[in-house]
């Protein structure tokens, strides 16, 4: 690896460690804009970038070299298959093989809240998750009884159609199948990074934490349903949040290795709940979560998807550098006035602006977000939803790299 | 990349097997070239690296092949034969192939009840061995029948796969994921043996794929030996129907290495040595020939590896169409075999691997040389050793004498 | 009998509140009673999310309970025409398959007395133009929850203008990722980012506030 | 009834084998009777299968015979003492561990009179001493099935010139992979590569046959 490679892999991780650590790097540390985009700036469809592992590695390759920051933009292809994290969760070496859905997997294994482009979908749509009652409400015993056992026997045939009968070949097979495929994807992906190195990117990824509220609301009761069973089943729905945290920080700990320091944790019912119910159901055992992880040696990396305004003061109740909270639509400056010296605040740049808006007006947006959140460090610019569409224009794009170029520096 | 000079000796290689096959005369007698746990001592590692090491299990196989060079290659990880698991699978054509041979690897993951590795079950320096048991129970010969691959799937594969005991359990889907994880790492190192073996002049298409006689399935993977010859006295028609039920299976699984390429069968026979002519032709030949037949109308070839003493059986192989294929011989003595099927089947083997141990250099000149003597006039032949393992410490000399005695005496 | 309906529909007191409807329906013009109770007691719902008092989970319990009541008052109605303030076509555009927020946002405009003809989710263009055609509404509602969707909103709206229908229609888009910078690039009339926001200003495109 | 015992059980009519030995081990001295002819029959069996005429499947069906008739035949010997021929210690040897042709000859050689200490598979060359020390046997039997056996038998072999017993044994190689150049390699007193030769050469040795 050419040595300035290396120099500056160095250099793009102190500039986030010190926005993590609260303290001002040498310039904002910007982890990049891109998503669907980088398909069509590649000149291929969505489904080829889901399904064709060279052409995808191509894609982001030459999206990263065209716009440089601090962390490989890489794009969203496949979703996550929490279930299975967790019926697997005592086999720490399947976490790679089984903890994400991409579009091969998913052919493997027909999960059934996926949708692909170029399957369920045209061709140029993006991966969606699609879930659903995956759990009746009479089962919450068995679900805080052995949440494990519960995910793997009950849950993982409902949501697999290889596994409807676990018993089966059908279902043995694909296992084997998905650990061949997955070490296609596998070989292209070290490709990718040893290029990704050259370009001065340190290999890394982030390891993932799942709310337990979220857990139950997007995997197993559906998100209207679970609302009801804050009403019906209070002390029900509370002891399974407890009952699945040690297996959700096991999966996370399985994901954790060299690199992967820090645990993403993207929240779903936070915007949906009041205070009372936040801080009843949702918040006390993200909390411990975060708490737990931090024992376990890895930071936290909340992404508050939505509003998150009215839950704003309860990020006080953690002690101060625990992570970063990476804000959707809560007004960074707002969460800066709250968490400065506390938290480290990522996010800023509105995704629709950038659809949108005009190059010249862009420059001045981000001038303006970066002159309010830059002084005192702790901030991370980001876009605040991680995907722009295909049609993005490509110098509005070209004008937020420059505009960070220029009024980036400390 | 591979030289002009190996591809053109790897031709010629493929050419002289390939006359030797159709019963003709090539330019010199084509040898498979002698092998087994020699090879791991020759490079100077353990039996246990050999089998689990596929770096060192390669570099130990081209310095074997650089120092005896012969018509085909010898060396890389071989494996225990799991039929009863490439039978469970075999609606699944991309999958069934790759459990059949169970390597030192592969049976980390699976823990199969007959399988005994080096540095696991026995000491670093033994060789792998298979040691088959009673799988099956006598009053189960109607369920197998029935459906031999719901029957292997169901019942047996739980009973020797140690990690596949309780089917439907996070073990037994771990394992086959661990299985799958094995397996991928492996296909890239076979990519990288292909590829030393080409730059060694070594044909690499046109391989060989894996086929097994009805009965020796149940001999070997479900009844045990011993069982099965009992059962072919008790239940003599059962034992009929599964071989007849089992044939099918067999034929498909085979027919799925065609696909991948493949353009010739072998099959190992075990029973035919323990049956009398009359049981031999009543409950083992009749499925048997039905497979070569059926794979010859698909174009494939089969190569038969006569275990132990085939000589009361010779006479069926005249059964089949002339150039229908190899027949490898360990006891039969070559040159009874060749009265018999001289321009009917090409005869494969001659070279007694006792006397390669014990013998001396000159005695095996001798031997080699008299041995070509009789065999090569009319073609048709393909010297090889009757067993395919040298002992660790067979001495090299020996093996260089065979070598060179070929090279003297192997010309027309 | 009402103010305790509309108290205890208000409060989340889900027993409660269905279990005086049951009692009120029965009375003779109960039903209308129950009906309008329930809508004002949606709508002070609406207006104490807007006020960040009450989030998502109020508004889908409210749902749920309007539901649950409908549908033992709603065959009683049978006789008397409902008013309506307005017909609109509500669907997911092209490429996105996301139902969840188009679900909450029908209950609430069907509870204010809007007729919601929901064509449903991923809904090719030209779908929206025919049902346009058909239905003669006066609102269309465009939803999408990823970015992906504010492409296909502008080119439906497009194809509306193609199809001459733009000028007879008032359009609002809604959804997690919409707002006033996209609402002007896809070039509809309004935006909603939440259920409550979205009732309320179809109301007004309505004229109807 | 001894004619018609021996007749079924070389023609391996197992169901009349079996019927007439259970009546003739009843009659006063019919359990040496039997013996006796059981023995004379896997010796007829032996001699068939040297022949060519039978087959390993005969053997195994005719030692699974003799198993059988013994169980009743045995108990009812207590008294007179069986006639063994000599003792033999029996073993397949170091990184070996099949046992299926030690079986086989085990039982024909027991049928024989031979007094068989089977002491297993994989066995050290060690162990092989201190059986001889143990047991004394006139005769010791080392199984082999893969070739990797044949350099096991030479080091047992001189471990046993050491230990200074090879002059009070006589042994035999047996196996697969066995044969006269292996016999001289390993330094045998003879060899067999299957268990009728095995069991002749055996009782040759004993200075028997």
């Amino acid at each position: 690896m050419a040595v300035d490679a290396k120099q500056l892999a160095a250099e793009r991780a102190a500039r986030l460690k010190a926005a993590v650590e609260l303290k001002e790097p040498d310039r904002v540390p910007f982890t990049g804009i891109g998503g669907d985009v980088i398909a069509a700036y590649a000149g291929i469809t969505s489904y080829e970038f889901n399904f064709d592992y060279e052409k995808q590695c191509q894609a982001i390759i030459k999206y990263v070299k065209d716009f440089p920051s601090d962390q490989p933009v890489i794009g969203m292809t496949g979703l996550g298959n929490h279930v299975a994290s967790m019926a697997f969760s005592d086999y720490p070496d399947l976490y790679p093989i089984i903890s994400r859905v991409d579009g091969p997997t998913n052919d493997i294994l027909g999960v059934d809240y996926c949708r692909f482009p170029g399957r369920e979908l045209d061709e140029n749509s993006s991966p969606q998750f699609i879930g659903r009652e995956y759990m009746s409400a009479e089962e919450y015993d068995e679900l805080i009884a052995d949440p494990v056992k519960f995910c793997f026997e009950k849950i993982l045939p409902r949501i697999v159609r290889a596994f409807r009968d676990m018993k089966a070949p059908e279902a043995h097979a694909a296992m084997a199948r998905l650990a061949l495929e997955k070490a296609k994807a596998g070989a292209a992906m070290r490709d990718m990074f040893r290029q990704l190195q050259e370009l001065g990117y340190a290999p890394g990824g982030l390891s993932v934490f799942f709310a337990p509220l979220d857990f139950i609301g997007d995997q197993l009761r559906d998100i209207p349903n679970l609302i009801k069973d804050l009403r019906r089943y209070p002390d029900k729905v509370k002891a399974a949040t407890e009952a699945v945290l040690e297996p959700l920080l096991k999966v996370s700990v399985n994901a954790k290795g060299p690199g992967v320091e820090t645990a993403m944790i993207p929240l779903h019912l936070n915007e949906y709940l009041s205070p009372a119910l936040y801080n009843e159901f949702y918040w006390p055992t993200l909390k411990e979560g975060i708490l737990r992880l931090a024992e376990l040696g890895m930071k936290s990396q909340v992404f508050f998807e939505g509003r998150h305004d009215a839950h704003l003061e309860t990020i006080l109740e953690l002690p101060a550098g625990w992570g970063t909270a990476y804000f959707e639509k809560t007004d960074v400056r707002k969460a800066k006035k709250l968490l400065q010296g506390h938290t480290c605040i990522m996010g800023g740049i509105d995704v629709g602006m950038v659809i949108s808006s005009t190059p010249a007006k862009l420059d001045e947006y981000i001038k303006e977000i970066l002159g309010e959140m830059m002084p005192g460090g702790g901030f991370i610019l980001a876009p605040n939803i991680g995907n722009l569409p295909r049609e993005t224009p490509i110098e509005n794009i070209r004008a937020v790299y420059e505009a960070v170029e220029k009024y980036g520096k400390y | 990349m591979v030289s002009p000079e190996m591809q053109k000796l790897a031709q010629e290689r493929a050419a002289r097997m390939q006359a030797a096959i159709e019963l003709k005369e090539p330019d010199r007698v084509p040898f498979t070239g002698l092998g087994g746990d020699i090879v791991a001592a020759y490079a100077g590692i353990t039996a246990y690296e050999f089998e689990f090491d596929f770096e060192k299990n390669r570099q130990a196989a081209i310095k074997w092949l650089k120092d005896f060079p012969a018509d085909s290659p010898v060396g890389g990880i071989g494996g225990l034969d799991n039929l009863a698991m490439s039978v469970a699978f075999v609606d699944f054509p991309d999958l069934a192939n790759q459990f059949f041979m169970v390597n030192g690897p592969m049976n980390d993951v699976l823990n199969m009840k007959f399988a005994r590795f080096p540095g696991r079950q026995l000491d670093e320096y033994s060789s792998r061995q298979f040691i088959g048991g009673k799988n099956m129970e006598p009053e189960e010969y109607d369920e197998l029948i029935a459906d031999p691959v719901k029957f292997s799937y169901e019942k047996i594969l739980p009973r020797i796969a140690g990690n596949l005991a309780d089917l439907g359990s996070p073990t037994s889907l771990a394992t086959m994921a661990r299985l799958g994880m094995v397996k991928a790492q492996q296909a890239a190192e076979m990519r990288k043996t292909g590829a030393a073996l080409a730059e060694l002049g070594y044909p690499t298409g046109g391989g060989s794929t894996f086929a097994f006689a009805p009965l020796d399935y149940i001999g070997d993977h479900l009844r045990d030996l011993p069982n099965l010859v009992l059962d072919i006295r008790r239940y003599p028609d059962k034992v009929k129907a599964a071989a007849e039920a089992i044939l099918e299976v067999l034929v498909k699984w085979t027919l799925q290495g065609k696909a991948a390429g493949a353009v010739q069968a072998g099959f190992p026979l075990h029973l035919n040595e323990y049956l009398s002519p009359k049981l031999y032709r009543e409950f083992y030949w009749p499925t048997l020939k039905e497979y070569i037949l059926r794979l010859r109308e698909e174009g494939m070839r089969s190569r038969l590896f006569c275990e132990g003493w085939h000589d009361a059986h010779l006479d069926t192989f005249l059964e089949l169409p002339a150039g229908w294929g190899i027949a490898a011989f360990e006891k039969t003595d070559v040159r009874k075999a060749k009265k018999v099927l001289a321009g009917h089947t090409c005869i494969s083997g001659g070279i007694d691997v006792g006397v390669v141990i014990s013998g001396t250099p000159a005695e095996i000149d001798e031997y080699i040389k008299r041995l070509l003597g009789d065999m090569m006039p009319g073609g048709g032949f393909i010297l090889g050793p009757n067993v395919g393992n040298l002992p660790r410490n067979t001495p090299i000399e020996n093996v260089a004498a065979v070598y060179e005695a070929v090279e003297k005496y192997g010309k027309y | 009998m009402r103010e305790q309906l509309l108290k205890s529909f208000v409060d989340m007191d889900e027993q409660e509140a269905v279990k005086i409807a049951r009692e009120l329906v029965e009375t003779d013009g109960g039903a209308v009673a129950v009906l309008d109770t329930c809508k004002e007691a949606m709508e002070e719902v609406g207006r104490l999310f807007e006020a960040g008092e009450y989030f998502l989970s109020e508004l889908i319990a409210a749902g749920d309970m309007f539901n649950q009541i409908m549908e033992f008052t709603l065959p009683k109605l049978q006789g008397e025409e409902v008013a309506s303030l307005g017909t609109m076509v509500l669907g997911t555009v092209q490429g996105d398959v996301h139902n969840i927020g188009k679900d909450i946002f029908k209950v609430m405009a069907e509870a204010s007395g809007i007729n919601v003809i929901d064509i449903g989710i991923d809904v090719p263009h030209e779908k929206f133009v025919e049902a346009i055609k058909e239905h003669k509404p006066e609102l269309v509602g465009m939803c999408c929850l990823i970015t992906l969707g504010v492409d296909s909103m502008k080119r439906t709206i497009e194809v509306i203008k193609e199809a001459g229908l733009r000028d007879d229609i008032k359009i609002i888009i809604g959804g997690g990722r919409v707002s006033q910078a996209v609402m002007e690039h896809v070039g509809a009339d309004a935006w909603a980012d939440d259920a409550a926001r979205g009732v309320r200003l179809s109301k007004e495109l309505l004229g109807k506030e």
